[in-house]
């Protein structure tokens, strides 16, 4: 398994050349922050910026969040790890970008750590995924042969609690929510503006962080990114009060897996599901 | 603020025996801003349509509720009537307090509590209730016919006769299509050629009727009323006006060209008139296999043409054309049976395909109705292989329909014209239209030898070199059979015109898993299409013969005259509208939408929406992301107030 | 007095709201307790609809659309089968006890369908009792 | 005794519960018995016995062992019936009770008490190696499957010294199964006896897990086809012919001696184009040896002609005349050949006999494509059966 230092001299190496031939104007990757634990994401635009790309296993950001900051640019050169790739396949089944105008630098990652707890990232709530799935230029050597989990494993206890119990728990969770909508902010899914909650016409639930308006905005999200969330946990990681989304994405990816067969972001051919629909579908989704 | 009136029918005492009707008007006028509350015998009564004419005019009112019947019963009828007194049509609504209430309990408190509910529901979607106007568009009254086979010519025919303008679209030089190929007919044997061109004729003859031949469509916009279509007219290197048809070039052409008309069989000259009776009669010039073309130098023909009529200059030119309706009919092809090693078409000289045999009965055809095989001798013995690539999971799974009737008549026509013994190699005979067993019948009688078993292989005969033998297993004895014959005859299976993809695209049409033109409903709706204002006819829909194509042809033209028939055209008013302030450009309801009505708009990065092609369903509504599409007359905001004031009591 | 559930149905134009007109011209009956929005398609739904309507107190949501393939717009129902599937395994993992919401096709001519599903649901509702989990109880919000 | 019968659905109730609900999906159009190769040549019939199948007929043990499972049928059925799993199914249901005809019964004993077809002593499985070449480790590319034939049958024990001489050329890692492998279980799975497939399967599969094998290269395409379909999905499994033609490609092997124009037919072996859809990389291997001119039959690629082992046909015994591999060496003579290549072990003993009942020995030899390859890398290993192009 490629260590990290020897990723981030081949991200380096890859952005110098890139730059150079001037093929992107832009490379997307991950700089230093106020200390070695907490990088930031990064737009390196010059040869003489590559010196500053870092590459370590806090680099959680998923860097899809930038390509539509960057609508002018012919092409874009993009760091991604295995979820972040999968990010880009769904942006790209959404034509919110094209794949010929993306050069992906693809990270195979293992191990990486949550800088607010310096601990490893438990693979169980993330996608369970090693490799990119889509890329130009693979910065290391695939990872094989690690026991790969199944990434709903860790929904088997939620799911076996009565329902009493799970109302209690997602309502104590969802009333935790200060709306400060860091979670949407963090999502590469997100990318509406405005989104439907800071609507007045029709006003979908109050603004306030209560209950009620909690409920609405979390419960319309889950539904918004059925078949889109490619099970990253940013999302979770950016929520300032500690509320597990991502438990409820992994549950929502897996029921849209169950009833569609189809996984979100893992092939470029697949339209996403919500827009789609099968004749054959069959009606016992419904029951 | 809003004024409201609400109007209680007792529909006679329909209403009135289980919902307590003056009640309920009387609850209805202490909601806010219900200005008049009353209750009749019979609102839909003249009596009771006056009345609230009266209100409006007297109360100022500006949003009418009618609390009776269900409003896919009088709807209509009390929109006219607001609409008269000067309220917008769309200031109404309909609380259904009979069909779905008094006709459903008899205890007179559940109906009253439930009619109050819903009376109060119906005031919150009162109150947010928008004026629509729906828009009137001109209808363009000429018709586009694309396809000049028997289905094109038929369409056109029945529109013109109406006083429509039409313009036939053909890509051959000639109309006619398939059907003019053909020698005779079944199950009554009428020559092809004689049934068809006194109608071919009649399209030339008709005033109303524009031929535009050797032309393609290249590009079709607008919408139904108003298509704005593009035709490219190929170049034939002959000027029509000027050619009176003398035919002195084509005895003159050096140039050799493979014959499309005539399945290859045999060649042409490279200037032409595919045969006899062709529409309109004038040649064409093949570039790839004129001399001049090829060489530069020859122009033959040129110098023979008294009319100087030969123009090498010419070159492909486009002509726009402006109609209200447009009538698919390009008909179909044979599938090409060379993949299916196993008949050996193409390596074999002895094996035909069908439209090749309808060249060889044809008395205008290669051999001048002599059925002489390729190495010129008549055959003595001839296999008709059923099903061949039709009915087969690997390569098309319908059934096309009409080539058991086809082989039927094949084997009359061999065994009139020639001493062969006639072998059928068929799964099922289909001989189910008018008339059709009859025919079937009287083939038997001719002695025509049926094994009922697939054709599984052709190969040529070991100890007769000449001749083919065609394998098959005999399932009605379990023996397996070697036929002896000179020639096998395919029926292969019909399929779209190779171009159907682009077809389908210029007219969004979908098309089901064979290319075939998908219908709006298979049975309600044969002929319409998800596109409004186009339709099909024919075989691009399914394989059909000719009477049932004929059938689609004359409704095809009658469904296109209730489009071109009205100057105007009024449009849906409740369509979906796109608010640009709260579009992201997520394209989710470009890709939804059956009708293709949003569009995203480059520029801007947001969607709009075609309001002549939106059937107001409200799809896109709810996929938007951002709630940026207003559904008209079904918002968001109204149907979240309405769904409030239904849980409110 | 038992308990009466508020049950709210949303009912698409073209087959289920005239399958329950149908229920009525023949005369048979069914609770009361169920109030009807019609839409032009069972695709017009919004899931957040569904949200909004428990949050406004509604014991039960039944759902009425056309059978696949009967769609008077060629797909809507077909888009609206996986959206409200979505929306249904949402409410079942937040908590919501399942069969407070439930999706039927019932076609124009199914009006003695309808009124079955309706005495059915509605006593299901009655058995599972008022719901007060997503019930916003002072109804501070007005849209 | 009246002629009407009526349909014992019972029957055919079970026959779909053993895999071959495809019974209902075929209406009997005639394609499948018009294709098969043994209905001109033997009172089998192919459709019959699907009708059979779907009523329950009773009569049908008489021809349900005619298949020989070479999958002709199966890709031209208009209706994609798998006409295989209806054979396998009816024999399943039918040997149940032990009614196995008597040339099967041998072999089938054999399978169940020494994992392999031909009798052969379970632990003398590598002895043809001699010891000279390793058995298979985890750090190994390739575990090289030697199917039991190439282990026991005396024929085709030479093709396996030939294919290891070759491996050892290709310079790729690889070893042998370990001697408590058994029979890949194809032929009796094919024969009905889907217990002891099951049996056999789990003990190879037991093997490969312990050693955590990943990549196989087999020599017989019946294992290929077998560990392709029925192993499930984490085996890459290879035929030589294919690793063979690639080692060329690269360079690796280089085929010098010339043959002098000798006339050489190739044989597509039914589990290894129709199944396993490998037509062309036999045919490079062949293409390369210089002075070798490659003809080919009248029916070939899609459209070979079953040699008529398959299904367990290796172990029947069949009539004269109605065997498909004399057919099949008149084909090949007809071409002009002078050598018959092929690639597999059953298709081999199944040309030897033939060639020496129809006595054209003199006119023909057969070969499989290894031993040709290895003749013109001039190589040779301890016995020979005799160059082909004894050219000086």
């Amino acid at each position: 398994m490629t260590d990290f230092k020897q990723i981030e001299n081949n991200l380096k190496k890859e952005a110098k050349k890139l730059l150079e031939s001037a093929e992107v104007p832009v490379v997307l990757a991950y700089t230093r922050g106020y200390d070695e634990k907490h990088p930031m994401p990064f737009a390196a635009k010059s040869v003489a910026d590559v010196e500053k790309i870092v590459f370590n296993e806090y680099c959680n950001f998923n860097m899809a969040r930038y390509i539509m900051r960057f609508p002018d640019a012919a092409k874009i050169a993009i760091a991604a790890k295995a979820a972040d790739s999968r990010a880009l396949v769904v942006l790209i089944q959404e034509e919110k970008v094209r794949r010929e105008d993306l050069v992906i630098l693809g990270i195979p990652a293992s191990g990486m750590k949550d800088p607010k707890t310096d601990q490893l990232i438990d693979s169980r709530t993330t996608g369970g995924l090693y490799n990119p799935v889509e890329y130009d230029i693979l910065l290391g050597e695939e990872i094989r042969g690690q026991k790969t989990v199944s990434p709903y494993a860790v929904l088997a206890d939620y799911e076996a609690m009565d329902k009493e119990a799970r109302w209690a728990f997602w309502k104590g969770q969802l009333d935790k929510c200060i709306r400060c909508y860091a979670c949407r902010k963090a999502c590469p899914m997100c990318y509406c503006d405005p989104c439907f909650i800071d609507q007045n016409k029709p006003r979908w639930a109050d603004k306030a962080p209560q209950s009620p308006g909690n409920m609405m905005y979390h419960l319309t999200r889950f539904h918004h990114l059925a078949g889109r969330c490619i099970d990253c946990g940013e999302c979770s990681r950016a929520c300032p009060v500690g509320i597990p989304l991502y438990l409820f994405h992994k549950k929502v990816a897996k029921e849209c897996e169950e009833m569609f067969g189809q996984a979100a972001g893992m092939k470029l051919e697949d339209k996403p599901v919500l827009v789609d629909f099968r004749v054959e579908d069959s009606d016992q989704i419904l029951k | 603020m809003s004024r409201i009136g609400v109007f209680v029918c007792h529909c006679g005492h329909n209403i009135s025996q289980t919902v307590r009707v003056s009640e309920l008007a009387h609850f209805a006028a202490g909601l806010p801003d219900v200005v008049v509350a009353k209750d009749y015998r019979f609102m839909c009564s003249t009596p009771g349509q006056d009345m609230i004419a009266n209100d409006i005019r007297e109360h100022r009112l500006d949003r009418v509720i009618v609390t009776a019947c269900s409003p896919l019963m009088h709807e209509h009828t009390f929109r006219k009537v607001i609409e008269k007194a000067g309220l917008n049509q769309y200031l109404l609504t309909i609380v259904n307090i009979r069909e779905q209430v008094s006709w459903v309990t008899d205890d007179i408190e559940e109906g009253t509590a439930k009619a109050k509910a819903l009376l109060n529901g119906a005031v919150y979607r009162a109150r947010l209730l928008a004026p629509l106007s729906s828009r009137v568009i001109d209808v363009n009254s000429d018709v586009m016919v694309v396809g000049g086979g028997i289905a094109g010519i038929q369409a056109a025919l029945e529109l013109a006769n109406t006083g429509k303008k039409v313009y036939l679209v053909e890509k051959n030089s000639t109309i006619g299509g398939h059907m003019a190929q053909f020698d005779k007919t079944f199950p009554t044997l009428d020559c092809s050629a004689c049934i068809l061109t006194p109608k071919m004729d009649a399209v030339l003859q008709h005033p109303n009727i524009t031929l535009l031949t050797y032309c393609e469509v290249s590009e079709v916009k607008g919408y139904v009323g108003n298509f704005d279509i593009t035709v490219r007219q190929k170049a034939r290197y002959v000027n029509h006006d000027k050619c009176n048809a003398c035919l002195a070039c084509t005895e003159k052409c050096p140039g050799k060209g493979i014959s499309g008309w005539d399945e290859g069989l045999i060649k042409r000259k490279a200037i032409h008139i595919p045969f006899p009776q062709a529409v309109p009669q004038r040649p064409v010039i093949d570039r790839d296999s004129c001399t001049y073309f090829l060489k530069g130098k020859c122009r033959l023909c040129e110098k023979v043409c008294e009319q100087k009529a030969i123009d090498f200059e010419q070159h492909d030119s486009f002509l726009n054309f402006k109609v209200g309706a447009v009538i698919v009919a390009t008909g179909y092809d044979l599938m090409d049976t060379r993949p299916l090693i196993q008949y050996g078409y193409g390596k074999y000289p002895g094996v035909y395909h069908a439209l090749e045999v309808e060249r060889l009965f044809n008395s205008a055809g290669p051999t001048s109705g002599k059925v002489t095989m390729r190495d010129g001798k008549e055959p003595q013995a001839i296999a008709i292989l059923h099903c061949v690539g039709s009915r087969d999971k690997n390569n098309y799974e319908h059934c096309s329909r009409v080539c058991c009737m086809y082989s039927l008549k094949f084997a009359h026509l061999f065994r009139e014209k020639t001493s062969a013994d006639v072998y059928q190699l068929y799964i099922d005979i289909r001989a189910a239209g008018k008339g059709y067993e009859e025919f079937y019948n009287r083939i038997i009688e001719e002695d025509v030898k049926f094994i009922r078993g697939k054709g599984t292989r052709v190969a040529p005969s070991a100890d007769e070199p000449q001749r083919l033998i065609v394998e098959a297993e005999d399932t009605i004895t379990g023996k397996f059979v070697r036929l002896p014959v000179d020639m096998v005859v395919l029926s292969p299976a019909m399929v779209p015109r190779s171009d159907y993809k682009e077809i389908a695209r210029l007219f969004n049409l979908s098309t089901d898993k064979n290319g075939f033109f998908m219908e709006r409903h298979p049975k309600l709706a044969p002929l319409a299409t998800m596109s409004e204002g186009i339709f099909i006819a024919g075989v691009c829909q399914s394989p059909k013969d000719i009477p049932d194509t004929v059938a689609q042809a004359n409704g095809a033209a009658a469904e296109a005259l209730t489009i071109v028939s009205r100057q105007k055209m009024e449009l849906e008013a409740t369509t979906a509208m796109v608010n640009p302030a709260s579009c992201c450009g997520c394209q989710n309801c470009v890709r939804v939408c059956p009708y293709g009505a949003p569009f995203f708009n480059e520029q801007k990065g947001v969607s709009e929406i075609n309001e002549a092609l939106c059937k107001g369903c409200g799809l896109c509504a709810s996929v938007c992301p951002s709630s940026a599409i207003i559904a008209r007359h079904f918002t968001n905001e109204q149907v979240l107030a309405e769904m409030e004031g239904l849980m409110e009591f | 007095m038992s308990f009466e559930p508020k049950i709210l149905g949303i009912a698409c134009n073209w087959c289920t709201y005239t399958g329950a007109d149908l229920a009525g011209t023949t005369r048979l009956h069914y609770p009361q307790n169920l109030r009807v929005v019609r839409v032009m398609c069972s695709s017009r739904i919004n899931p957040s609809f569904i949200f909004r309507a428990f949050q406004l107190g509604a014991d039960g949501v039944l759902v009425g659309g056309c059978h696949p393939g009967d769609c008077h717009y060629n797909t809507g129902n077909l888009y609206a089968r996986r959206r409200l599937a979505v929306t249904k395994k949402i409410l079942e993992f937040a908590g919501l006890e399942p069969e407070r919401f439930r999706v039927e096709w019932i076609s124009a001519s199914e009006g003695n369908k309808f009124a079955q599903v309706v005495t059915e649901f509605t006593a299901q509702i009655k058995e599972l009792g008022p719901q007060q989990k997503l019930k916003i109880d002072e109804l501070l919000e007005k849209i | 005794m009246s002629q009407a019968i009526t349909p014992y659905l019972e029957m055919s109730q079970a026959i779909m519960e053993a895999g071959g609900e495809a019974l209902k999906k075929c209406y009997q159009c005639g394609t499948c018995s018009g294709t098969c190769p043994w209905t001109p040549i033997t009172h089998f019939n192919i459709r019959k016995l699907v009708r059979y199948g779907q009523l329950g007929f009773d009569g049908i043990e008489e021809f349900m062992w005619g298949c020989s499972t070479c999958k002709f049928c199966v890709d031209r059925c208009p209706r994609g019936v798998e006409i295989i799993d209806i054979v396998t199914a009816i024999r399943n249901v039918y040997s149940g009770g032990g009614m196995l005809p008597q040339s099967l019964r041998a072999f089938v004993g054999s399978l169940a008490a020494r994992g392999n077809p031909w009798s052969g002593d379970q632990a003398k499985r590598n002895d043809w190696a001699g010891q000279k070449y390793p058995l298979y480790a985890p750090e190994m590319e390739y575990l090289f499957w030697t199917c039991c034939t190439v282990c026991y049958d005396p024929r085709n024990v030479r093709i396996a010294k030939t294919t290891a001489a070759l491996l050892n050329e290709t310079g790729i890692s690889w070893g042998l199964p370990a001697a408590e492998v058994n029979c890949c279980g194809e032929s009796v799975r094919k024969v009905g006896d889907l217990d002891l497939f099951a049996r056999l399967k789990q003990k190879n599969l037991d093997y490969f897990q312990s050693r955590n094998v990943a990549k196989m290269i087999t020599v017989s395409p019946h294992c290929l086809a077998t560990f392709n379909k029925e192993y499930g999905e984490d085996y890459s499994v290879v035929h030589f012919t294919q690793l063979l033609d690639k080692k060329i490609k690269e360079g690796k092997i280089k085929p010098k001696k010339d043959f002098g124009g000798i006339v050489v037919t190739y044989h597509d072996p039914c589990y290894l184009g129709r199944h396993s859809g490998v037509y062309d990389a036999p045919r490079n291997v062949l293409k390369a040896i210089p002075g070798l001119k490659l003809m080919e039959m009248e029916r070939s690629r899609e459209q070979s002609m079953c040699c008529g082992g398959g299904g367990g046909g290796l172990w029947m015994e069949k009539l004269k005349g109605e065997r498909l591999s004399d057919l099949r060496i008149e084909e090949a003579l007809a071409t002009g050949a002078t050598v018959l290549a092929t690639a597999c072990p059953y298709c081999i003993t199944m040309f030897e006999d033939s060639v020496r009942t129809l006595n054209v020995d003199d006119k023909i030899t057969v070969r499989d494509v290894t031993e040709l390859l290895l003749e013109s890398m001039e190589i040779n290993i301890d016995e020979s059966v005799g160059d082909v192009c004894a050219t000086d």
